[in-house]
């Protein structure tokens, strides 16, 4: 009985993933638009976390956001006030939003808005800082601030209008011709990125601001292959969050981790977290790196992953897998390994490798317990202390607990109902 | 200038890689001049004049494949050569397929299957081997430790389904002239076989091939099938399939001595289906086949000859003796040999049926044996590992392999013991069986011969003179091949009969003949 | 358990209805090298490659490589009329009922000119030259005076050869090919290509221009002479083959058009694509041979 | 005909869950196999199999 129950919500939770409707919209500013935003509300990558247990990405991330913020004038203060209590910490997806990395929104940062057009639910996501020193690896020296502010007063504003000129961008298909051009959709966004300039080009050239400006504008997309992530991430969330909280079902809804702890959510056991300590990624670190200069796995970005792209994709993306320290067969191996614990497969995102197979799509904790085979996550690897920024890439795998402990819990809930 | 050479015998390259190194090496900095290339005399000869000939150069032959190179100091030509491995030994990478990690994937992968193998550890099987079955799939269940409950559940399940369940404890089959698990390559032809016991059915399938004839199917049912509690399912529904069978002519059953109700149950389906059956139940009473209308043979090659026999329109005769001539001269030769005390006959088998047959044999010509695995309670060995009087071992018995390979797949055991039994003075005779086909040891004659050689240095230095008599259960298209096999433990001075039982019979008639002559 | 789409009928010889052993000898991607004794070879090729002598074509995928099938250097084959099998490996080719390939040459009435053999043969030079491989020694065909070693080692050697058969003089001709066999990296040398080469010229032009087919083999023989031991053994049975006028598909296709036809390009290439410098040498030696007997004409 | 007849009839292919070398033997031998890469269910773990045998 209990298994049709579950079959049954399953398959109305992967009609509503597949249905999703991801649409970029418009371009805002975090605390007018992301709902329970307030000047000292920062939010952050994972799950829930208090400032003492933060790894030093993260509070690197918090101090600089607090400095761009002008709650505190240097590290010091931000560290005091960061320390004080009077800033309220929340994770990303708690308000609708995810960040790469450290994740952090402050209240002044423009922010991408998405919308789920099928199911009317919206999503938010940080314009893609760049490579290098940046704030969500934990820099919070000048010239990170600097460049963040050059966001919030140029880029943001420019893209905004662009984006009015051009209407509402459809990601989904955006992200589909992506993954046929050789992106995953998480460590490699060369192809998405292209797309988006292909797309926007014309209209920010109609945008009124000055061709110094556009030039600065264009060439900053152009040197980030990432900056297509940022929207890769709230097209998958807001798909995802459409299912967050569906009777019966089994499919994980949410994976994150604050770089301390990996958490996973699953759509029967809505906004409940399951928590495990994050792993260390495995792969290739930048010359002059090791593996003790590697902070453990941090970010939302393995939302890709719950949705079926990223590590999941592998095989659509031959040209990163010496990430995973292999071939291009390895690459395909992932990827099938991943059809034993999902549900579906996708119905638009699609491999050219695997004949145009579907990604596998919708991780269901029952095969993850079962089977014992843990999602494959694609992720870059900050290092350990504030303000160095990326040091490879690689991947990870969430804890087994976070999956064992979603069963344990899903399993009491039925016998509180008297369904087991 | 540093002048540096490699050589590789008997190698072979293509000339796409050799000009893929000249041209490669040529470009590296500090490589003044290279000759690659097979050892031929012009070859030579070119590299002479290119002041890149040594001595060691001058002396290799056109199946010999050369680098020499002149380059400016032993850290380049390290350099060069490295990189010329590399470039040598560069295999493509085996791309592995992928493997799916549970049966309902695999389904996915391979929805048309009609048969899964599944050995995996017995307390896991029956829940792979339900599912299976629950499909649609043929199975073959090698694990063993699996309950008497769960095959009978299992196995009433197939026969409801109408598909085979071969096993638990199912280590030979033979489907579609295809090898499952530990079977020998055996010719196709009219002979059907339904067995209890794995090497059981590897001998008979071996001594049928080596007749001249071969087999249609070879099912195996697992050793327990024709105990009262399962009441024979698996060796009926196998039966009842080769009766339909219009390639099988001939019938054969081995097992060991079946539940007496079960016995009966057997042979009279097999009377029903009128095709002509040999039937073996190891050292169990022939008179009840006889009254059902079968041959019962009397040992595992006779049952093999007879089943032939009736093939080719022969009469069935009782095989009891040897194919090899000469035998009697053999046999009053090498008992002379022996000394006073050496009086018994030690078997180590790889193969658990033969090992029986062993037994049976020779309990009847020379009296009682102690065992691992007796015919007797009596028999017992209070020690396994230490053999009293005539001593067979069962080294593929569970008590020897909790926790470690086969010895048909490792010889380990084998070695080992073969060096403690030639310590004993009283030992005359080593029989071993040596069990070839898919899934056994590559060279299990290979493996045994050093060990052989040790202990016949062991029995030497005591002035003793050791015995060793073997066969080889094994066909000409084997992967080990059998006449490989043989010519290796003769060139040992291993005595190799043609089968089992005959290898048994020559060790009973030696110490028969030794004690006769006292 | 395999199946073979065709046999070389020099086979017929080498696989009879008695059994015997051979051993591996070598093994490539797509060709498995059987040696039966000192004088006779089996080889099996995927069903990419095209026919040669001695050579058995398996039924397989057309990139299914041979070393998939676990063939290693040394394993004991067992082959007769009916059947390759190399146990270890469990692989056993059936030869019964195969197509057969016909290795024996070719001869057929020409009915182009002199004039448009001659243009023939210049048109091999120049495609060897612009698409051939000249690391091994087709160079020799451009003329020029250094620039790789084998080249300006044989140099001397081949005129010696062109001058000892335009004479008929055997001395010579032995003494010139001798320093010409085994010449070359590779499995079959790169001076060895070239003289098979000149043997498919010296068969198929000769018989152009009306030379008895004996005083051809009496060359062919001559050039060969003294091959024992000087080369690998697979390159022997390949000129071995050679002499008694024996070549492979595209070998014979080129010759064939050479002297029977006005368009040679695509039997050029596919012949200049063999092998690394195998095809290209090969090639040089028709050219070399072609044009000299252009101009001998006549044996004496 | 039984479907034990009409196995006789087909060419073999095999699923085989357990032993690698088995199947490289099938290989060997021309039939089609695909290998399960099989682990415990639940990694063996007790409390999580009668979990999941729950929620069947």
């Amino acid at each position: 009985m209990v298994q049709e129950r579950i079959e049954a919500a399953n398959k109305k939770v992967m009609e509503i993933i597949l249905n999703g409707q991801p649409t970029l919209l418009d371009i805002g500013v975090a605390e007018e638009v992301i709902p329970g935003m307030t000047k000292i509300t920062i939010l952050h990558a994972g799950p829930p976390i208090k400032w003492e247990k933060m790894s030093g990405p993260l509070k690197g991330a918090v101090i600089g956001a607090l400095i761009y913020e002008g709650l505190a004038v240097d590290e010091k203060e931000a560290a005091e006030l960061a320390a004080s209590g009077e800033i309220s910490y929340n994770p990303c997806h708690h308000h609708k939003t995810v960040g790469p990395m450290a994740g952090v929104v402050s209240a002044s940062m423009p922010v991408w808005i998405l919308q789920n057009k099928k199911y009317s639910n919206y999503s938010y996501c940080t314009l893609n800082e760049g490579l290098g020193k940046v704030l969500r690896y934990g820099a919070y020296s000048d010239e990170v601030i600097k460049r963040l502010k050059w966001m919030e007063n140029l880029l943001a504003p420019l893209l905004k209008q662009a984006l009015k000129l051009h209407g509402p961008i459809d990601l989904k298909t955006m992200i589909t011709q992506a993954l046929q051009m050789g992106d995953e959709g998480h460590n490699r966004n060369r192809a998405g990125t292209s797309l988006l300039i292909r797309e926007l080009a014309p209209y920010i050239i109609q945008t009124k601001f000055s061709e110094k400006e556009k030039i600065e504008v264009l060439k900053f997309i152009d040197s980030n292959d990432h900056f297509f992530l940022n929207l890769t991430m709230p097209a998958a969330k807001c798909t995802m969050d459409a299912v967050k909280n569906i009777e019966f079902s089994t499919i994980v809804t949410v994976m994150a981790r604050n770089g301390t702890e990996f958490g996973i959510r699953v759509s029967g056991l809505g906004e409940r977290w399951f928590t495990g300590p994050a792993g260390i990624v495995e792969g290739l670190l930048f010359p002059g790196y090791s593996a003790e200069d590697a902070n453990p796995d941090i970010g939302d970005s393995v939302i890709a992953e719950t949705v079926g792209i990223g590590g999941f994709a592998m095989a659509a993306a031959p040209a990163i897998v010496q990430f995973v320290g292999g071939t291009a067969k390895d690459a395909v191996n992932f990827t099938l390994k991943m059809y034993e614990i999902t549900a579906a497969e996708n119905n638009i995102y699609k491999i050219p490798a695997l004949d145009f197979r579907g990604t596998p799509t919708g991780i269901d904790i029952r095969k993850v317990v079962e089977t014992g085979i843990l999602p494959s996550i694609n992720t870059g690897i900050a290092h350990k202390d504030p303000g160095v920024g990326q040091i490879g890439a690689g991947l990870v795998k969430p804890p087994m607990n976070c999956f064992e402990d979603a069963l344990q819990a899903f399993v009491e809930d039925l016998e509180t109902k008297n369904l087991v | 200038m540093v002048l540096k050479y490699l050589i590789r015998e008997n190698a072979y390259y293509d000339s796409v890689t050799l000009m893929i190194i000249t041209r490669e090496v040529k470009k590296i900095e500090g490589v003044k001049e290279v000759i690659v290339g097979v050892g031929t005399e012009l070859n030579k000869e070119l590299a002479g004049n290119l002041n890149l000939l040594t001595p060691e150069l001058q002396k290799i032959t056109p199946n010999d494949f050369f680098i020499s190179l002149d380059s400016v100091d032993n850290n380049i030509a390290k350099k060069a050569f490295a990189f010329v491995d590399e470039l040598l030994s560069k295999k493509k990478a085996e791309s592995e397929d992928y493997q799916p990690s549970t049966f309902e994937s695999a389904l996915k992968y391979m929805p048309d299957a009609n048969l899964v193998l599944i050995s995996l550890p017995g307390k896991y099987a029956a829940r792979e081997v339900k599912k299976a079955l629950l499909n649609d799939k043929h199975v073959m269940l090698f694990s063993d430790n699996v309950s008497l409950e769960e095959e009978m559940d299992l196995k009433n399940l197939a026969k409801q389904s109408g598909l085979l369940m071969m096993g638990p404890d199912c280590g030979t089959a033979i489907i579609n002239h295809i090898s499952l698990a530990f079977a020998n390559v055996v010719r196709k032809g009219p002979i059907g076989i339904v067995g209890a016991s794995g090497t059981g059915m590897q001998e008979v399938t071996v001594m049928i091939d080596k007749l001249g004839s071969g087999i249609s199917q070879a099912i195996g049912t697992g050793g327990r099938d024709l105990k009262a509690e399962v009441g024979g399912i698996m060796m009926i529904e196998s039966i009842k399939a080769l009766q339909h069978d219009p390639l099988t002519e001939v019938m054969v059953l081995i097992s060991k001595p079946p539940d007496k109700e079960v016995a009966k149950k057997v042979l009279s389906i097999l009377k029903e289906g009128e095709k002509p059956s040999v039937v073996y139940f190891a050292g169990g009473d022939p008179g009840v086949i006889k009254e059902y209308g079968s041959v019962p043979g009397l040992s595992l090659e006779d049952t093999a000859r007879k089943a032939v026999a009736i093939t080719k329109g022969m009469p069935t005769e009782d095989f009891t003796g040897f194919t090899v001539t000469n035998i009697d001269k053999i046999i009053q030769e090498e008992a002379k040999k022996l000394k006073k005390d050496q009086r018994y006959i030690r078997g180590l088998y790889t193969g658990g049926t033969l090992c029986d047959e062993a037994m049976i044999i020779l309990s009847a010509l020379i009296g009682d044996i102690y065992s691992n695995v007796p015919l007797k309670p009596e028999g017992k060995l209070s020690n396994i590992n230490r053999s009293y009087k005539h001593s067979f071992i069962d080294l593929g018995d569970d008590e020897f392999t909790r926790g470690k390979p086969h010895p048909m797949i490792d010889p380990y055991v084998r070695q080992e013991r073969i060096l403690s039994e030639v310590k004993d003075r009283e030992v005359a005779i080593i029989l071993m069986d040596f069990v070839l086909g898919f899934g056994s040891n590559s060279d299990p004659a290979g493996e045994m011969i050093p060990y052989i050689q040790k202990a016949r240095k062991i029995a030497a230095k005591d002035g003793r003179h050791i015995y060793i008599i073997s066969s080889v259960c094994g066909t000409e298209a084997d992967p080990q091949s059998l006449i490989g096999q043989e010519k290796k433990l003769k060139e040992e001075g291993v005595i190799v009969m043609p089968s089992n039982a005959q290898a048994v019979r020559l060790a009973a008639a030696i110490v028969l003949s030794r004690r006769n002559s006292q | 358990m395999l199946l073979a789409k065709s046999v070389a009928s020099d086979l017929n010889d080498t696989l009879t209805s008695k059994t015997v052993e051979g051993i591996v000898h070598s093994v490539f991607d797509h060709a498995c090298n059987i040696q039966l004794d000192r004088n006779s070879l089996v080889t099996l090729i995927s069903s990419k490659l095209p026919n040669y002598p001695a050579a058995v074509k398996l039924d397989i995928a057309e990139d299914q490589k041979l070393c998939s099938f676990g063939f290693k250097v040394g394993m004991k084959a067992i082959v007769n009329k009916d059947e390759i099998k190399i146990p270890e490996v469990c692989v056993s080719i059936k030869l019964t009922g195969v197509k057969v390939w016909d290795s024996a040459p070719l001869f057929l009435k020409s009915k182009i000119s002199e004039e448009m053999l001659c243009e023939n043969i210049e048109k091999i030079r120049k495609l060897i030259l612009e698409y051939g491989k000249t690391e091994g020694i087709a160079s020799i065909l451009d003329g020029n005076e250094v620039d790789n070693n084998y080249k300006n080692f044989i140099i001397n050697s081949v005129k010696r050869l062109a001058k000892g058969i335009s004479d008929f003089d055997y001395k010579e001709i032995t003494e010139a090919s001798k320093r010409l066999i085994g010449l070359g990296p590779g499995l079959t040398p790169a001076a060895d290509d070239f003289l098979l080469g000149i043997l498919a010229s010296l068969y198929y032009i000769g018989y152009y221009f009306g030379n008895h087919l004996e005083s051809l083999k009496k060359i062919a023989s001559f050039i060969i002479y003294d091959l024992p031991g000087r080369t690998t053994f697979i390159s022997e049975i390949m000129l071995r083959n050679g002499m008694k006028a024996r070549f492979s598909e595209p070998i014979r296709d080129l010759v064939l058009v050479v002297t029977n036809s006005n368009s040679i390009n695509d039997e050029c290439v596919n012949l200049l694509n063999i092998g690394g410098t195998s095809g290209s040498d090969c090639a040089a030696g028709i050219v070399f041979g072609g044009e000299l007997m252009a101009k001998v004409k006549i044996l004496k | 005909m039984t479907k034990i007849n009409e196995l006789f009839q087909e060419k073999l292919k095999v699923i085989n869950m357990g032993l690698e070398s088995f199947n490289e033997n099938l290989k060997k031998q021309n039939v089609k196999t695909v290998q399960v890469d099989w682990k415990p269910p639940a990694r063996g773990n007790k409390k999580m199999l009668s979990l999941l045998d729950k929620l069947k």
